[in-house]
């Protein structure tokens, strides 16, 4: 089965170079709800995968961790497997995580008040298709393949439809 | 031969010649009615100038002009030639152009005689010609109309048959056919049957009930020009002449035929207005007024007080003018717009202002809105009534209660007529109705401001030029002083403080920004009107036909079950089965039959 | 106990059930094929005399849902009945003739996301003005807002 | 006699003192008398399914709040249900009994205004001004409870937003106990007065087969023997555990929803005196820690005065909705009308039209409010101080054009 | 009467019948206000909307008859002024009228209900069509009853038609009300006054909350401040004239102690009228009608009997 | 004239017009009529045809259908006539602007001489809105 791949150091260095304007294709929220102008962006699907790969692969996994212990709503917690949760109704977008975090896990960006999306494109591919944050994403950040993980090669699973690879943070 | 003669006598030659004119030679015929019923207008003022003249024929005073009938020859006269000129207009396109104007002036000549006949043979003779012209002319209308002109000459020739009966059994008692000398007492059973009797033939030309079914099928479907000439105007002219001749000079009246004309005219007044309310068609719902303001002039002669009668007479004059405007309104609504349903009518007071100024004026005059005529006469009916009061007796309270509630629901259904016809919103958009012409519009214009003279100056012109004299005139009733009456107030007054009055809204309207006077769409709730939006008004008094007594009066009247003809049609059913044989269904040839019937007994009488 | 109803739905319309999902034992939802819906809703209306709350038309990502909402009063129970339609021309059996309290909500629907109801006696706009431009359905999720200036709308 | 009447259309509305909210009635009518009707909506729709989908959960209820100012927690509480029907959280029993409270304190004020508008409508404004009267005090309460007149803000998913004071619940009683006299009134001057009988007993008649036909609500539905109450059917909140009787009468008529509606008011009374007493000795909190609404579907709902609100909530697991539907109690009732004003007069029609007590902000469900405000932050002297300074500023700036006017 | 003195009177009338209507507008909303429970307008409030609408624009409503749209509230207006300066002068000089004055009075009285009638079909405006026309109903209802009503007094007087002479007849043989038919019309008067004055129960035809305004829909202006006026001076004139049928009006001559009396019985009726409209609903325009003809007719013809039989 | 503009300030006449509002707004206007506010001591009245109003209150945000009839009726009021946005769905665009039925604030639409804000504004709001314009009005009659 195809899976979604992320290189996550790739895409923050292509980040910190310039614009990077990666399309969603989430069919639901697409428009921001203040959105008068056209300015600000619906949902963000790369966004939520994002968050997700960066809990997941990234976070230190703190013992007492100061993201948890800095969030004023009680947003944040960690699963069995001390993997990060934040919980969408609560979290305010107040970005106290962000601040807190020692390792500069949490970004700004990640964190928005309207929690975005993706069903990893399912049912809404016809064969052949890649999603369109594959076609519309830098060319290597992300891909649409079938990717086994490889600890080795730092690339992780994160859920069934999910391969993030992460070299700065090996375990 | 004199005057009165000619007067007579050149309309119904004009007929003649007209009728033989070739159809393609309009404009002649138009003229010569035009001009003799000019002349004999003229000689009618005339006559009515020289006040009192009798013309023996046969060694018998034939003719007579008094007081009462000169005045009546006057008014005929006049409608004679308002609406002949009418006709100009209104018949332009319309087939059956020869009878027209033939049977116009034939009518014309026949009123007079009828007005000035002395004699009660005469009077019949005239009197069943009349019944004649009026189914012609009604036939004018065309096939639709022949079940109208069958009905109105049903009734119309019925009653003159019971007038005949009438005559002989006065020529019986008295001797003479004079109709001033004998002053019959009804206190004799034949006195009184004569007197009913003749006051079925009054009735049935006026059209008062319960012989008022013809007028509303005329009136639906003869041209508009013969209904405001013949039911509305010349007809009641002529009926309340016959009426008030019998009932104060021919007859002697008790207090019970007292109390028949009283019932008569209170229950025409209210039972027509009734139906008048719920019509959808312009020219029945006038009709029907014709036939309710009936009620008003029996009422006033019904009470046999000067004031009354003078009332009475008042209102016959007024109600020919008014409703003769009116119909003369409905004419030219019906030439512009092609029909006179009230339902597809609407909004014309923009398109029409003439008509609408002049149909106006006489539906507040029917009304009995001071200051206009038609509440001077009422008024004076009412004063009657009140005046039957101080002689005691309880009942005067009903005539009285029936008048003027009557009054009110007369403009209660002009209400819906004014809304109906020229208020309201516009029916059809695209149609451009129009004013009507000169000849048309002079006519309508001409009424309607007699309406507003003869209420103003109702007693400088009418009352004392011709009602008074008229009332004076009869031996049983002396006028008192005209102060006695009205006291300060007299309706010029009236009108002057009326006028005031606006003046002083229109000082304070100034006083506002009446400058700013502003059109704008109309305020529905923000929406816009779709054409079939609008309210026509036709149903505006079905609340009272849907309340439990009325409904089902109405349902009654629907079924005709108060329509003596079709009453009386049940009845000779049976009768006439013998008479089958006759009976061939062809109208000319009743018509026949009763002519010569008449003619015969004319010949036997006068021998 | 209260699978009495859903037994007898399933006995009667066996072949047009596709899926049922009991949410909770007072929610249950029932997937039907559009086909034999008409049926379904009339047993459901008529025979159970459950009353017709409302019905919700979805635009999801395997097609127009619309979703009719049945509340059982006597057994404290919703009974959903699930149809998909197709995504490209939606389009389904009116119930209004059969369930007269739809009438409104699928007008409202065929305005707002452009479902077809056949054999709807009045599809005439419920809520928009009368010149709403034509095919411009606002609940559908690819609905573009106009404050663009597309579709005509007035500046 | 030509007299067949003619159908003529008299229009009601959009802007028309019988509706406090623009709608388009076109009455057909012959004569006064009203043979068919056409309802024309869409004068308040404003997209609120659209935009409860942008919005989170935790706005929705302030949005759904201010579909309606009359039962403006009817529609919160209808959807805090559906969300905790999605999430399946049991709801704290003092947030329950705060809720139940809320939701009968309303209709007791929705009712009171209800009785009011009706004798408005009717030309009766005495009754309008004394039932107005006293539905003050209630307004006072839901100020002195949850801080605002109307639009309370006092429902959030998993509990309520703020609590009952323990010293606020004499005052409460007392102003409830003092509420039943006039209502006791009310209801006398009601049931006994010839005149008020003679213009709404069998007006605007509603049948029971027509009333299950076209599934009509609350004290519409009621009032014509149909039993529907959410309250007692799908027991929800506290509805469960205090005791109180639905009202159903059985004519159908206006006079009958008046007179369901009255008797509402006094179980409504009950229910919220028993609300109270509860609330002194419960005490496990107010909210049950919603963390995240998890994909799925939910339906909730609510008896609003006017009958079932309907809230049916679809999520993707983020923090909003992909499909957020209501269904207000009038959408149900107003095509009611279609068969209740045909037959009567156009006086009838105008009172008929209102007994289902109509209120179209909801049947057309619109969206109002910056969703961050949870509370109202300013007393009204700010909200004065604010208005009186932009009009100052604006009257300044059209001065000059409103020399123009005035002279 | 001369010219100039009519004028005097009329002039007369209208500014009394205007400051008295005035105040009794004000009364009336003073006192529905306290019924109520609110404080109501302050004093000059019915002076305030008048000049107020003066100040105002009119709009014409396109499509309708410009001229009798603008021209009905005069009608209305001239009316009332001149029945109020009718009435003044026979209570003045109650030896001095005329034969049948009270005929016209009746007349007169109902024009202001025909003008507003017909300035409402002017507009044509839907509602002020179905306005007008409930108006029109309205006054068949209620003319019946008040015509029948009427006669009481005039038969206690003698069948007089003079409303000098009823004035008269009371100063000498006390009051008309003073007997059971007088009461019973006098009760039945009150009602027709309460319709002619077209307040609630009996305001369909201005029905705000059914048909808006009704027949004022499209008035605004110095128009609609005409119709006010009228209305309020209505307030005047319809009282009056019932007083002076049923109480013999002022009696002046007799003595000044009868002018606060009458005052006083003026503002009682104002109070009923208030008070009526207060506590009753509006009914529907057949239940007036019924309620006129199946219910105060038969009891009006009752009060002529009576009257009849000197009762 | 000083009686003039006495009557103009002293006699308001308002007509309350619904645009897509929530109720409230509405429901509060008429608790201004009601015993607690009796705004008719200050002589305004409530009016039920668009004609007879000195001041219109709009309510609501404004939706697409709602606003040709709003612009109709404004038009059909006589002048001088002021249009308060009264709550702060008309006074302003932000909750509204979203909505797919083109809702607009009342100033884009028409002229508007007072704004009440609040949500719904409080009765004693309003009153003190329109006092404020009606103050604004003596001041630029004096001027
Ligand atoms: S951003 Fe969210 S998770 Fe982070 S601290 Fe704020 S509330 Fe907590
Ligand atoms: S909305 Fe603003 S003030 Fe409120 S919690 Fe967030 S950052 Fe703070
Ligand atoms: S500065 Fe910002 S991040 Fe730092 S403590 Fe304050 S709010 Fe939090
Ligand atoms: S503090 Fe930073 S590293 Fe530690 S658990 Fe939180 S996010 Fe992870
Ligand atoms: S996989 Fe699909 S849904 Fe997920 S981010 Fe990419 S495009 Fe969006
Ligand atoms: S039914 Fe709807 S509009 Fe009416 S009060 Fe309730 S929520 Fe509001
Ligand atoms: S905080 Fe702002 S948006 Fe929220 S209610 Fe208050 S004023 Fe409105
Ligand atoms: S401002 Fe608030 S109360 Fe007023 S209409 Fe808008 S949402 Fe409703």
């Amino acid at each position: 089965m195809k899976k979604v791949f992320i290189d996550l150091e790739h895409l923050d260095k292509l980040e910190r170079d310039g614009d990077l304007d990666i399309q969603c294709s989430y069919p639901f929220h697409r428009y921001h709800p203040y959105d008068r102008w056209g300015m600000r962006p619906g949902n963000d699907g790369i966004a939520a995968l994002r968050e997700l790969a960066t809990y997941a692969v990234v976070c230190r996994k703190c013992e007492s961790a100061n993201c948890v212990n800095s969030c004023p709503q009680d947003a944040l917690e960690k699963d069995d497997d001390g993997i990060l949760r934040r919980y969408s109704l609560r979290c305010i977008g107040c970005r106290s995580c962000t601040v807190a975090c020692p390792f500069g896990t949490i970004y700004p960006e990640a964190i928005p008040f309207l929690a975005s999306g993706c069903d990893y494109c399912l049912k809404r591919l016809k064969p052949g298709e890649e999603p369109l944050c594959v076609k519309t994403g830098p060319d290597g950040a992300i891909k649409y393949t079938e990717m086994e993980p490889d600890e080795a090669k730092s690339i992780h699973k994160v859920g069934d439809h999910l391969v993030v690879k992460c070299e700065a943070w090996k375990r | 031969m004199d005057l009165i003669g000619y007067t007579i006598l050149i309309p119904l030659v004009a007929g003649a010649i007209v009728r033989i004119v070739p159809d393609a030679f309009k404009g002649l015929k138009e003229g010569i009615a035009l001009v003799v019923s000019a002349v004999t207008f003229y000689m009618t003022i005339m006559l009515f100038r020289q006040g009192f003249l009798e013309s023996e024929w046969l060694g018998r005073t034939i003719f007579r002009l008094d007081t009462l009938s000169s005045f009546v020859l006057l008014w005929i006269g006049f409608f004679g030639l308002v609406m002949i000129l009418y006709s100009f207009g209104y018949m332009r396109g319309k087939e059956y152009l020869k009878q027209y104007y033939a049977y116009m002036l034939f009518t014309l000549g026949a009123a007079y005689g009828a007005v000035l006949a002395n004699d009660m043979i005469v009077l019949l003779a005239f009197w069943g010609f009349l019944g004649f012209t009026l189914y012609m002319l009604i036939a004018v209308g065309g096939p639709k109309a022949s079940g109208a002109a069958k009905k109105t000459m049903v009734i119309v020739g019925g009653t003159d048959a019971l007038l005949v009966l009438a005559v002989a059994i006065v020529w019986a008692m008295t001797g003479s056919t004079s109709l001033t000398q004998p002053s019959i007492p009804t206190i004799t059973g034949l006195g009184v049957f004569a007197f009913i009797l003749f006051a079925c033939g009054a009735f049935a030309k006026a059209g008062a009930m319960p012989f008022h079914s013809w007028i509303p099928d005329t009136a639906e479907f003869a041209p508009t020009s013969v209904v405001a000439y013949l039911p509305a105007s010349v007809d009641k002219l002529l009926g309340i002449y016959l009426l008030a001749r019998v009932s104060l000079y021919l007859f002697n009246l008790t207090q019970g035929m007292m109390l028949l004309l009283l019932i008569v005219g209170a229950f025409t007044i209210i039972a027509a207005v009734m139906m008048a309310l719920v019509q959808h068609d312009l020219k029945r719902l006038l009709s029907y007024h014709a036939v309710s303001q009936v009620g008003y002039m029996v009422l006033g002669i019904g009470t046999l007080n000067p004031i009354g009668v003078a009332g009475g007479l008042f209102h016959m004059v007024n109600h020919a003018i008014y409703k003769g405007c009116l119909f003369l309104c409905g004419g030219s609504v019906e030439q512009q717009e092609g029909t006179t349903d009230l339902d597809k009518l609407g909004g014309l007071a923009k398109y029409m202002p003439i008509t609408f100024f002049s149909c106006v004026i006489a539906a507040l005059a029917i009304s009995g809105i001071p200051p206009l005529n038609g509440f001077v006469s009422k008024w004076m009916v009412y004063q009657g009534i009140i005046e039957l009061g101080r002689n005691g007796g309880h009942v005067w309270v009903i005539w009285l209660v029936a008048a003027m509630f009557g009054s009110a629901l007369t403009l209660a259904s002009f209400m819906k007529v004014l809304h109906a016809v020229f208020l309201g919103v516009r029916a059809k958009k695209a149609n451009g109705a129009r004013e009507v012409g000169p000849t048309m519009a002079i006519p309508m214009l001409v009424l309607a401001i007699l309406c507003l003279a003869f209420g103003i100056f109702a007693y400088a012109i009418p009352l004392s030029g011709f009602i008074l004299p008229a009332v004076d005139s009869v031996a049983s009733l002396s006028v008192p002083g005209i102060d006695e009456w009205l006291g300060w107030w007299s309706p010029g007054l009236a009108t002057i403080m009326i006028i005031v009055g606006v003046v002083i809204g229109l000082i304070i309207y100034s006083a506002g920004r009446l400058k700013a006077v502003r059109p704008d769409s109309m305020y529905v709730g923000g929406e816009l009107l779709t054409n079939e939006e609008r309210v026509t008004g036709t149903d505006f008094y079905d609340t009272v036909s849907d309340m439990g007594f009325f409904s089902s009066m109405y349902k009654w009247a629907e079924k005709c079950a108060f329509d003596t003809y079709y009453i009386g049609r049940k009845i000779s059913y049976y009768f006439v089965k013998g008479l089958k044989a006759v009976h061939t269904g062809i109208l000319p040839e009743y018509l026949t039959w009763m002519l010569a019937g008449m003619f015969i007994l004319v010949v036997i009488l006068l021998r | 106990m209260a699978d009495e109803v859903l037994e007898g739905i399933k006995a009667k319309f066996g072949g047009a059930i596709v899926e049922v999902f009991e949410k909770s034992p007072r929610r249950t939802y029932i997937t039907v094929d559009p086909a034999s819906l008409p049926e379904v809703a009339e047993y459901v209306y008529k025979d159970l005399g459950a009353r017709f709350s409302i019905a919700t038309g979805m635009h999801m990502v395997e097609g127009f849902e619309v979703l009719y909402h049945f509340a059982l009063d006597n057994a404290d129970r919703f009974l959903n009945l699930r149809v998909i339609l197709d995504l490209d021309k939606p389009s389904v059996e009116s119930i209004a003739t059969r369930v007269p309290a739809t009438e409104w909500i699928e007008r409202e629907m065929h305005e707002l996301l452009g479902i077809e109801f056949r054999n709807h006696p009045d599809m005439r706009h419920l809520l928009l003005d009368d010149d709403w431009p034509e095919g411009n359905y606002p609940l559908r999720r690819d609905w573009k807002d106009w404050r663009g200036g597309e579709n005509g709308n007035e500046k | 006699m030509a007299t067949k009447s003619k159908t003529q259309i008299i229009p009601i509305g959009p802007y028309h003192p019988l509706q406090e909210e623009p709608e388009f009635f076109k009455l057909h009518v012959e004569g006064e008398k009203v043979v068919k009707l056409e309802i024309e909506l869409g004068y308040n729709h404003r997209g609120i399914e659209k935009l409860a989908e942008g919005l989170t959960y935790d706005q929705i209820p302030f949005l759904v709040e201010r579909i309606c100012g009359i039962c403006s927690s009817s529609h919160p509480f209808a959807s805090v249900n559906a969300m905790e029907d999605i999430a399946d959280v049991d709801v704290p029993l003092r947030a329950k009994y705060i809720r139940t409270f809320i939701g009968e304190l309303e209709r007791i004020h929705s009712h009171l205004l209800w009785l009011g508008l009706a004798g408005h409508f009717l030309g009766y404004n005495t009754v309008w001004m004394w039932a107005w009267k006293q539905r003050e005090p209630v307004l006072d309460l839901f100020e002195l409870i949850t801080g605002n007149r109307n639009h309370y803000a006092m429902f959030k998913p998993g509990g309520v937003r703020r609590d009952v004071a323990d010293e606020d619940i004499p005052t409460a009683m007392r102003l409830l106990e003092s509420l039943e006299k006039p209502v006791m009134m009310f209801t006398k001057i009601a049931l006994q007065d010839p005149v008020l009988q003679a213009r709404l007993k069998n007006v605007g008649v509603l049948t029971k087969e027509d009333c299950v036909e076209l599934g009509a609500l609350g004290p519409t539905s009621r009032a014509s023997g149909v039993p529907w109450d959410v309250r007692h059917d799908h027991p929800y909140a506290a509805y469960g555990m205090v005791d109180w009787d639905v009202i159903v009468t059985q004519n159908g008529d206006v006079f009958d929803k008046a007179v369901v509606r009255l008797l509402e008011t006094f179980e409504s009374v009950k229910i919220c005196v028993q609300c109270l007493e509860k609330l002194r000795e419960v005490k496990d909190g107010i909210d049950a820690e919603l963390k995240e609404i998890p994909p799925g579907e939910g339906v909730g709902h609510h008896e609003a005065p006017r009958g079932e609100v309907f809230h049916y909530a679809r999520s993707d697991g983020t923090n909003r909705p992909i499909r957020y539907k209501v269904r207000a109690p009038s959408f149900m009732n107003v095509p009611t009308n279609h068969r209740a004003v045909v037959g009567y007069t156009v006086s009838d029609a105008t009172i008929t039209l209102a007994a289902i007590d109509p209120c179209y902000c909801c049947t057309e469900r619109m969206l109002v409010v910056d969703a961050n405000s949870g509370k109202q932050v300013m007393g009204w002297k700010d909200l004065l101080r604010l208005s009186q300074e932009k009009t100052h500023r604006l009257m300044e700036k059209y001065n000059s054009r409103m020399d123009r006017i005035w002279t | 009467m001369s010219l100039l003195q009519g004028i005097g009177f009329l002039i007369g009338g209208f500014v009394v019948a205007a400051v008295i209507g005035m105040f009794a507008h004000w009364f009336d909303r003073k006192i529905t206000a306290r019924v109520q429970w609110r404080v109501g307008p302050p004093f000059f409030q019915p002076l305030y909307d008048f000049v107020k609408l003066l100040a105002k624009e009119v709009v014409v409503p396109e499509g309708g008859s410009r001229f009798l749209f603008l021209a009905a509230p005069l009608f209305g207006l001239a009316s009332v002024t001149v029945v109020s300066a009718l009435m003044l002068r026979t209570v003045i000089f109650p030896g001095e009228t005329f034969v049948g004055d009270l005929i016209v009075v009746i007349y007169l009285l109902t024009i202001p209900s025909q003008a507003v009638i017909l300035g409402a079909f002017a507009s044509a405006n839907p509602l002020a069509s179905l306005g007008g026309s409930r108006e029109m109903k309205l006054i068949l209802s209620y003319e019946l009853p008040f015509l029948l009503v009427i006669l009481v007094p005039v038969i206690k007087a003698g069948a007089t038609i003079k409303m000098g002479s009823i004035i008269e007849y009371q100063a000498t043989s006390g009051a008309a009300i003073g007997s059971l038919s007088g009461v019973i019309a006098f009760v039945i008067g009150l009602l027709c006054m309460q319709a002619k004055l077209a307040k609630v129960p009996f305001d369909a035809p201005e029905a705000e909350t059914e048909i808006m305004a009704g027949a004022y829909i499209e008035y605004s202006g110095a128009a609609l401040g005409l119709f006010k006026l009228t209305q309020w001076m209505m307030m005047f004139a319809v009282p009056f004239f019932l007083m002076m049928l049923f109480i013999g009006a002022v009696n002046w001559q007799q003595s000044w102690l009868n002018v606060v009396f009458a005052v006083l019985i003026y503002i009682g009726i104002l109070l009923f009228i208030t008070l009526v409209r207060n506590t009753n609903p509006r009914l529907r325009i057949d239940q007036i009608m019924k309620f006129f003809w199946a219910k105060m007719t038969p009891l009006a013809i009752l009060a002529v009997i009576l009257a009849f039989l000197g009762l | 004239m000083s009686l003039k503009i006495k009557a103009l300030t002293k006699s308001i006449w308002v007509f309350h017009m619904a645009a897509s509002p929530c109720n409230n707004c509405d429901i509060e206007i008429l608790d201004l009529l009601t015993p607690r506010f009796d705004i008719e001591r200050f002589g305004i009245q409530l009016v039920g045809s668009i004609r007879h109003a000195d001041a219109v209150l709009v309510t609501g945000s404004i939706n697409r259908k709602v606003r040709k009839r709003l612009k109709r009726v404004l038009a059909q009021a006589a002048q001088p006539c002021f249009v308060i946005a009264l709550g702060n769905c008309s006074c302003s665009m932000e909750m509204f602007g979203t909505s797919y039925n083109d809702n607009k604030p009342l100033d884009e639409i028409t002229d508007v001489h007072a704004y009440i804000a609040g949500c719904p504004p409080k009765p004693e709001a309003m009153i003190q809105g329109v006092v404020a314009l009606i103050q604004a009005q003596l001041a630029a009659l004096k001027k």
